[in-house]
């Protein structure tokens, strides 16, 4: 999924004509006070960190300014915080509406009903989270007869809209439904959409888009803000890569025996570190691919658990021998290998040949990787 | 027909002339399965493993009577294949294609649902009923007939699971592989009524993953609708909150779909929860012995 | 319930608060249909005849156990009015709204029926079943409680028609205009088995029009699965080809959907073809009574 | 039904991307001439007659041109035709492009099925009614999923096309899909669609729009290239006029009862003329402003059929004869009028007094309005 920072969630709600604060992208505190300057962003105007976390009006990551100087003053402090992990590279300078009422509007997908829903509230302005169920109304959308006026009239009183903000919403929500549509999003959310005279006013952003649509959607692939090198290196081999606490590094194929074979290894007392799952394939390349990844990694051990479906474990063994003979000597950790499946018995072998520590057995071989990690053979 | 599919079954493969479509029709064919029609647009008239090629799916229908199909075509192209399998009569649809937007299969869930068409998958291993026919790629190798139905919405764990009880001396009726994305065709409480109703399961293993209310909604059947013992697993307890476990399904968010609230549904509901997949077939095989001396 | 309508069908009515909205609630009920709610956006909460009136259809059904609706709203809105009873639950519609855009209608049509709700209409009288039940426009004048089933796809010339039955001293069972724009909801083939199964018709007239293959259509089904005697009357025997006559739906193109084409038809199916309006009512009584005799 | 002359249509593909020939319209012999000189429109030309009616080829309405003179010539020798009962006042002049296979392709309304259908035929240019059932493939387009990669697929098979006119034809596909579904068409068609080397061109241009959208679609307000100024008023009143050869003016309510009525008319002899069909309403106020607008059109005779449903039958026949008050003399028609319904009894008699035939029964009232034509009461 490609979070997108506010700016560029407000890119996407400018192109569907839903209404926006007028304001600018700056990098550094001159370019803040300039942007002022210049009128580009009237005053008085908000300085807000571009970060993806929430909580940034409590987190000192939103300030307001009234000339050119506070405004190059709140740039220059919110510049280069670490808010939550992120560091904050990029500043939205905005105009300082009068705000009416703080509304919530927001489109994604209901699992269960296999359709996207419509949500709105009107207690806007906090996080969705905290607000009560009942104060939250959310209606299936079907995406053949589309959004439809009921629908929206049904929002307008959710959020206790009449007249010209009705009248707004109406437009408002053809524009998100559009974009959650056409973008291919799995989240367009406004909190809060601000009631600003006869008006609606979207003062946030918050689109995800969906990393499976990313075929028709090229302008979003050099967006992903959040990827440490190995996590792109990952990306490109199409393992799915996540980064954990602990220091076991896990490969398996498939999510399910992925998160399985976590919940093993913490039962006896490991710490699973980064872990890489190859999806449902047992294709050999691959697995000697995600070898390789995880030696850069540095993880204190190693368990790799694959269930073999097409190929042969023994192929899959000999590949992986291969790939150990490829890490440098100080990069090579203890490994763990569990290859279940076809030819299981001469894929064991041939690891144990190598000095691998192969058991078919998950509890024991899950054991073996909490004994290496420890330094404990 | 015991659980969708049997000997009656005859199946298109789209996709053939891939890789993964040559590979698992070797495999299903292996199987037992009658595969009698391929499909790739533009291979027409060729062969794939002894199997005829058309060039579409109503091309393939009309030669071959072929009533189910096995898709593998790459994740752009899956809406429009499941749309062509859909209007040339197909009643089931396995999708193996992984990485398909959901807003494509919103599309397809609900057209198919309308033309009367169950989908499996996407993003699923199939199903099978050993003895009988495979519709997908899991491995023949963790087979053996028998009298044990399950559902599962993983992948590789499914294969584990299921050789599992297979090493224990056991056999499965029908394995269904459901898929981990975020929609999918078929969920437990769509897989749930055809094993109650199936004389040839004795018992139900479901094997879950964080994610979703999933297993929450079939633990609600269960409850209600269900008379046969079940055994489940939930993989993911020790998976964080936030973080996206492999598929896009397996993501714990808004405190919603946690282990925590899986396992409890589903032992309210009856189950019997294994902590581990390897203490399934102990679970099952127990079970099974309950049943026996009642 | 007999055809589709009788004593427990309750009627929301869309659009009440407009001037055919209130004219036609007062004549369903006056009819002795349970009208038992109306919906104007805004207007929720006050009265139109007696009926309250909600701001949706899913308030007017949780408070009212409405479950058939009979539509009024402009054109530009009749889509989404009609998304909104079906995803209230309704599942019998009636579309009397005239001029909704093809485009509009082809949505509505399959997105109802995939959810299981039928559509009467649009640009259509609607059903009536006399001594029990109406959930259109149909003049109340006209009917007579009876054992005579009417299916046509025109408006006024339905009322012609029925009036007559009644005036020669005959009842209707149940009366459906079907509409006569080029995409219907419910067509002959569809309306027709309702009648075969319907134990309270004896004889059904069938009025059909120039335009589509409707009525060929509905002979093929007669001829094959219909047992009852029917009268049928085509209107448009002079009209010339490639002249709209009144509705989109009546258009003669490329020499198909004549009425040669369709008295054939029908004739062919066994059904006695009157060849004006005042005819149909002898014919009636005729095939009445050659029936009693047997 | 608003059908648009060719070079509208052809804007209409213009905007979603159907490759056309180049060309413009001109509405005079020095605008085509100066067209040809400007190099607006490249050598050699066809001069094409901009009506509605089919066949221009074969009834001189298009001509070739390979200088500037002669586009004159062809320009000025085809306008002012009077071509199947239109005047030309306008021309299309386009390149005339070196043409390989002629095909058609359409999409249209199928109303059995419900949906739209998808036609193709590599038997174009030349009328696709005298094409060979079995060469035109017809295929069902849901519009949920839309148009899909394998029903274009098929229609390439049909046409005949692969490797680039094949690639060609699956965009043209998407744009013509996308035009009778946006822009809320009957009909869109293509015919003949020239494969031009490896592309494919649009030389003809076929779009039907359906009045019931016109709502969405205001760009088509002004196109209603066949409405004498009566017919204009009926459209306005929302009264259906047709126009028929005879001299029996009729009026009735709904177009089902309009037919029976002409049926019964000519059963009897009759030859109906104008007639105006006021959909399924008894509005009294619709029913006079039919028969103003019928003293307009000035019939030998006049036969009123109106099925009163909602409104009461002596109301009808009250406005009637106030009607009656509004016409001048010289305008006058005999009149038969039948008003069934509520109160019929008591608006027969109303009519009656006021000096109009008016029977109950369809049959009788039908022979008294054929006489009343004939002169003979």
């Amino acid at each position: 999924m490609v979070k997108l920072a506010e700016w560029r969630g407000k890119d996407v709600f400018r192109k569907y004509g839903i209404p926006l604060p007028r304001g600018a992208v700056a990098r550094s505190a001159d370019e803040a006070e300039n942007l002022v300057r210049s009128g580009r962003v009237p005053l008085p105007c908000v300085v807000k960190a571009q970060v993806l976390a929430g909580g940034r009006g409590k987190g000192g990551a939103v300030k307001f300014a009234s000339t050119p100087e506070e405004a190059r003053t709140a740039a220059a402090a919110i510049l280069g915080l670490e808010f939550k992990g992120e560091n904050v590279k990029e500043l939205l300078l905005e105009e300082k509406l009068a705000l009416g009422r703080e509304l919530y509007v927001a489109v994604t997908l209901d699992r269960a009903l296999r359709l996207p829903i419509l949500i709105a509230s009107a207690h806007g302005g906090v996080e969705i989270e905290s607000v009560d169920d009942a104060e939250i109304d959310r209606q299936p959308v079907h995406p053949f007869p589309g959004l439809t006026n009921f629908e929206k009239r049904r929002a307008a009183r959710a959020l206790g809209l009449s007249g010209g903000p009705a009248k707004a919403l109406d437009r408002l929500l053809d524009a998100l439904w559009g974009a959650f549509q056409v973008e291919d999003a799995e989240l367009v959310e406004i909190n809060p959409l601000a009631v600003v005279g006869d008006g609606l006013v979207a003062l946030d952003a918050k689109v995800i888009i969906e990393d499976d649509a990313a075929f028709r959607h090229p302008e979003y692939a050099e967006i992903r803000d959040d990827r440490t090198p190995l996590e792109e290196i990952a990306r490109e081999k199409e393992i799915a890569f996540v980064q954990l606490d602990g220091n076991i590094g896990v490969i398996a194929n498939g999510a399910g025996l992925t998160m399985a074979t976590l919940d093993v290894l913490k039962e006896f007392g490991g710490a699973p570190g980064v872990f890489l799952d190859l999806g449902g394939t047992d294709d050999p390349k691959k697995v000697t691919e995600a070898f390789l990844l995880m030696a850069q990694a540095k993880p204190k051990a190693v368990f790799l658990n694959i269930f073999g479906g097409v190929t042969r474990c023994d192929t899959v063994a000999n590949g992986l021998v291969a790939a150990m003979q490829q890490v440098p000597p100080s990069d090579r950790f203890p490994l763990v290998a569990r290859i279940r499946g076809n030819n299981e018995k001469e894929g064991t072998e041939i690891l144990r040949a190598a000095g691998v520590v192969a058991v078919p057995s998950l509890k024991e071989s899950a054991q073996a990787a909490v004994a290496a990690a420890r330094g404990t053979p | 027909m015991t659980v969708l599919v049997d000997h009656e079954t005859r199946v298109v493969v789209q996709g053939i002339t891939g890789h993964q479509g040559t590979t698992h029709t070797r495999q299903m064919k292996a199987f037992g399965t009658q595969v009698v029609a391929g499909v790739t647009p533009g291979k027409g008239g060729s062969e794939v493993e002894g199997v005829p090629v058309f060039d579409s799916v109503r091309d393939a229908v009309a030669r071959t009577r072929a009533n189910a199909s096995c898709i593998f075509v790459p994740a752009p192209y899956a809406k429009d294949a499941l749309v062509e399998a859909v209007d040339a009569g197909v009643r089931l649809c396995t999708v193996v294609t992984e990485h398909i937007p959901f807003h494509d299969m919103l599309v397809m869930y609900h057209y198919a649902k309308a033309q009367g068409t169950r989908i499996i998958g996407p993003n699923c291993p199939g199903i099978a009923a050993p003895g009988k026919a495979k519709v997908g790629i899991i491995p023949n190798l963790v087979f053996r007939p028998g009298r044990v139905g399950v559902i599962s919405r993983s992948g590789t764990l499914t294969y584990e699971i299921v050789n599992g009880i297979k090493e224990h001396g056991l056999g499965q009726s029908t394995c269904i592989g459901l898929g981990g994305d975020p929609v999918v065709g078929t969920s437990f409480v769509d897989a749930l009524p055809l094993f109650e109703q199936d004389p040839e399961t004795d018992l139900l293993v479901m094997v879950g993953e964080i994610g979703g209310t999933a297993e929450e909604d079939g633990a609600d059947y269960l409850k209600h609708h269900f008379s046969k013992p079940v055994v489940a697993y939930i993989a993911g307890r020790s998976a964080p909150p936030g973080k996206r476990m492999g598929h896009a399904g397996a993501i714990i968010t808004r405190g919603r779909g946690t282990a925590e609230t899986k396992v409890a549904a589903l032992e309210a509901a009856g189950a019997r929860v294994a902590r581990f997949p390897y203490e399934v077939p102990d679970l099952v095989a127990q079970l099974l012995a309950e049943r026996g001396r009642r």
